[in-house]
């Protein structure tokens, strides 16, 4: 295998040598405790600072409106958990949607063990969920509307600004689950009437194990690890001062190349979306054809099974991913996917391809000509499909 | 993930496509969870002279079916019907846990390919009596664990 | 300044140049998801297996009862709240020590909120807890004892052994906050009898923002991050290859260089010991004389304030640091200088000087020198001092 | 953390020391809460003709003292009465917020030694009608932020 194409950055990305290079000062040479009082300490703190602004800057928040953690993953347990204890005698109960990431969905299956109650909406086929259904939803006791602002799987970019303004006419706290929008397409909390963001770095060229979560000005969350007085006391643990930075370079550079990059990825995207269902019959898009992520490119193969098909793309050197449950080792392929209305046989033969504004149109084509063989060799070998046999 | 075999037997799989006049055909599995082994069986004088293979399924699943036509090929029924999904395991190196129901898929898709011949040709092929050929194995997943 | 003499290691320590090139591989080349099927994320998901070996390794645990997590204090808040949530049945009582780190005691608090009893341990005058106090306070509803295996502030190392025995002996979980002692100095999970032990890489030499939990096998625990499948399903989030990859080489260096580094850093820390009483009136060590970490010294000076020595401390070069109040902006001194029976103004002077082997006898020496000048200085200043005045 | 201006207080402190022949001292502040501030006035005419202090405190409280004594060096009792808390956190160039206690710490301690001239030469100083010599600024923190 020669040849790498990587179009999994839904996954995970690379980390910008900018981003690394930001990185290595601060662990060998501004290695300082930012809460140490010696000069040391107070550089690091001043670099957090600038970080914090950077971040904010991104999605028109404040700098102290701005937490770091150590993941997405961490930022969504905290904002559901953390409403949830502080604000439970207000009322208890959540509106989420059906196909939200697991971070959310399975937070939020554990407030319902906990005496909470959550309202899963549905969505249409493109994965979108219905104003109307989430005003149904709302009750004297919501306390919280979780929906993430784009499907990690398909891509589909949620309506996020009427759904904080239904969220901020009823009273109601907004989260939403940026990690694959942030510093991908344009962010604006206020606009957007957003009291919570999560956010994680790796998805952005950034770092992995660094992550945040917005929360508007007098909100107050329960913690989620207790400690020490970092973050203003709010997210415990000696800073992670290296992979702040690493994040806030990531940022920077997303702010500055966002439109050219959005431009990019379009480009490619659509190239995608044009050429596999020229060259490969039954061949379905999933998620919206227009309100979808610049990057996000997914197709369900007929006859065909999701990780066979990784496996032998792997082979010719593309990455990519698959809503089949055989790839997770579950029985049941993904609940977006699912969620959707996609048949089982059909969700199996998913596949995602995730660009970053590193991939080129030459490797859009190398993938689609190889896709075409692959699952071509597949249906071959497969007893359902209904073509010519070769 | 996989071991070399597996990955051998998927990049390369042995004895895929139909047999137009196979004498036995079995088809195991569901599109719903995700695989589907269909096995031909040409025999002649108790003897598997052919075997060819078609997997809906993940990578597992079809190094699984061509490891189990590999080892039945040529080989009477009476031993053919003897393979367990242990030892289709056994000769691709070992799978990962959540990939074991594979290789009893495999074992399942011979044994209704054997089953399909005895019932056509009224032949008894000790061994078979308590086959089910629609026994689901994702119901029993853990049992071959 | 030109001098630069590092002496809070206890705080966070410099990411050694090995640790840096590991990571670095995989923040820009392994960038893949160990989650994901094709060659290059199994590639990430091998180092990760390898990486969970060598830090099982040091403490004789399995493999597959290291968890990774986000920091230390992740790490300690998990184990506390994840033994609450999954046996409150059995009792709703936790048994710890006056003198730990925040993060179990604000987690202690936590679940005091919550219906939980704990009991605080007072200790001696070297911040040892006793024995038989810990057996005086187990009850029928004790699910869990929570003791550290080595103080951050004053060094003292606890009797973990005989905790573990006791424990064990009354069939109550026992975990170990061992963030300052974990690749320090010698752990034995299995002769220790530690059901549950929380580490922190930036401790050793590794990076910030990455920890780990061990969990005896056989004990399960509520998850603190809910989501995907990593971890075992125990720690959902994309894992931090990088990080845990410089952990694990953190690790690696430290378990190979424990016995020379303890030696090495003993001779050092008892210098310090020796010279300062030597040269500064009415200075008092803080923690056990024998009993302690091999890189902590902590001493009160009389008269004085701890802020002020540090910043005197830090234009000379040297980075140490206080349990004074004012370093924290909290109205009290450390609850460990209190714990251990500090008078107020006493425990307002406290310095600590933790060391790391890469700290030599010169820069000792150094310290000293600058430190009997910077006490003299702030006496000359204070009403307190009753010495002669210049 | 702290300002160019403090830092250089902190780093070279005026005024340090003890007034011998002292006709005003002041002390204000308690161990326990880490900081003790003590001042001498040598004051000729009504002119606080030299200033000494003793401080037992943070980087700020020594610099909040040093700037006291420079305000009121050289001035009028009548003047120097009326050195507030923010005059000296404005001429440090500001405080961070924990640490503003220790302006107002200066401020009282200046009024505590003017307090003992007057008890002392039985003068009446106009705006030390309501100064408390048990006051506690560790109590009433919040008051100054
Ligand atoms: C004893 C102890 N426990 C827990 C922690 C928390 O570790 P971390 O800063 O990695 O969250 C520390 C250090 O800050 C510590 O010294
Ligand atoms: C939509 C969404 N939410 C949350 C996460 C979790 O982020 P992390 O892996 O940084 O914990 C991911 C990615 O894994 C995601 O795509």
């Amino acid at each position: 295998m020669e040849r790498k194409v990587y179009l999994d950055n839904a996954a995970t990305t690379m980390v910008r040598p900018e981003v690394v290079e930001t990185m290595n000062k601060y662990y060998t040479e501004l290695y300082g405790n930012p809460s140490s009082i010696y000069e040391f300490g107070q550089k690091a703190k001043k670099a957090l600072g600038s970080a914090r602004e950077t971040v904010a800057g991104i999605i028109n928040a404040d700098t102290d409106e701005i937490y770091f953690t150590g993941s997405g993953s961490e930022a969504d347990n905290w904002a559901i958990k953390g409403v949830a204890e502080k604000y439970c005698s207000k009322g208890k109960h959540i509106i989420t949607s059906k196909i939200e990431h697991h971070a959310i969905l399975h937070s939020c299956e554990y407030l319902e063990k906990n005496g909470f109650e959550v309202t899963y909406l549905e969505v249409d086929e493109y994965g979108m969920i219905s104003l109307d259904d989430l005003k149904a939803a709302i009750k004297e006791e919501t306390i919280l509307i979780t929906i993430m602002f784009a499907n990690n799987e398909i891509g589909t970019i949620e309506p996020v600004r009427e759904i904080g303004a239904i969220a901020k006419e009823n009273n109601i706290f907004f989260h939403t689950d940026a990690v694959q929008a942030f510093g991908h397409i344009p962010i604006d909390v206020e606009e957007m009437n957003i009291d919570l963001l999560s956010a994680s770095a790796h998805k952005i060229n950034g770092p992995k194990g660094v992550g945040m979560l917005y929360i508007k000005k007098g909100i107050r969350l329960e913690n989620l690890i207790h400690g020490g007085a970092q973050e203003r006391k709010m997210r415990a643990g000696t800073e992670n001062v290296p992979g702040i930075m690493g994040f806030a370079k990531a940022v920077e550079i997303a702010g500055k190349t966002m439109d050219e990059s959005i431009e990019k990825m379009t480009v490619l995207r659509d190239r995608f979306m044009k050429l596999i269902p020229e060259r490969i019959d039954n061949a379905k898009l999933n998620g919206h054809p227009v309100k979808r992520l610049p990057g996000n490119v997914n197709f369900s193969f007929e006859f065909i099974e999701g990780e066979s098909l990784l496996l032998y793309l792997d082979m010719d050197g593309i990455s990519g991913s698959s809503g089949s449950a055989c790839t997770s080792g579950a029985l049941d392929p993904s609940h977006v996917l699912m969620g959707i209305g996609l048949a089982h046989e059909i969700a199996h033969g998913s596949l995602r391809l995730s660009l970053s504004d590193f991939n080129t149109e030459e490797e859009v084509d190398y993938t689609v000509e190889k896709l075409v063989n692959v699952v071509d060799r597949l249906r071959q070998m497969s007893p359902l499909y209904t073509g010519r046999r070769k | 993930m996989y071991t070399e075999e597996v990955m051998d037997h998927f990049r390369n799989p042995r004895n895929v496509g139909e047999i137009e006049n196979a004498n036995g055909v079995g088809e195991v599995g569901n599109a719903q969870c995700g695989d589907i082994m269909k096995i031909y069986l040409k025999i002649e004088d108790d003897i598997i002279t052919d075997v060819k293979f078609l997997t809906f399924g993940c990578g597992s699943a079809i190094a699984s079916s061509s490891m189990a036509t590999e080892l039945i090929k040529g080989k009477s029924i009476n031993v053919a019907v003897e393979l367990t999904n242990k030892a289709v395991i056994e000769a691709l190196g070992g799978l990962p846990k959540v990939k074991v129901h594979c290789s009893v898929l495999a074992e399942q898709a011979v044994n209704a390919a054997l089953h399909d011949y005895a019932q056509k040709t009224g032949k008894k092929i000790t061994g078979l009596e308590d086959f089910d050929p629609d026994y689901d194995v994702h119901e029993h997943e853990h049992e071959y664990l």
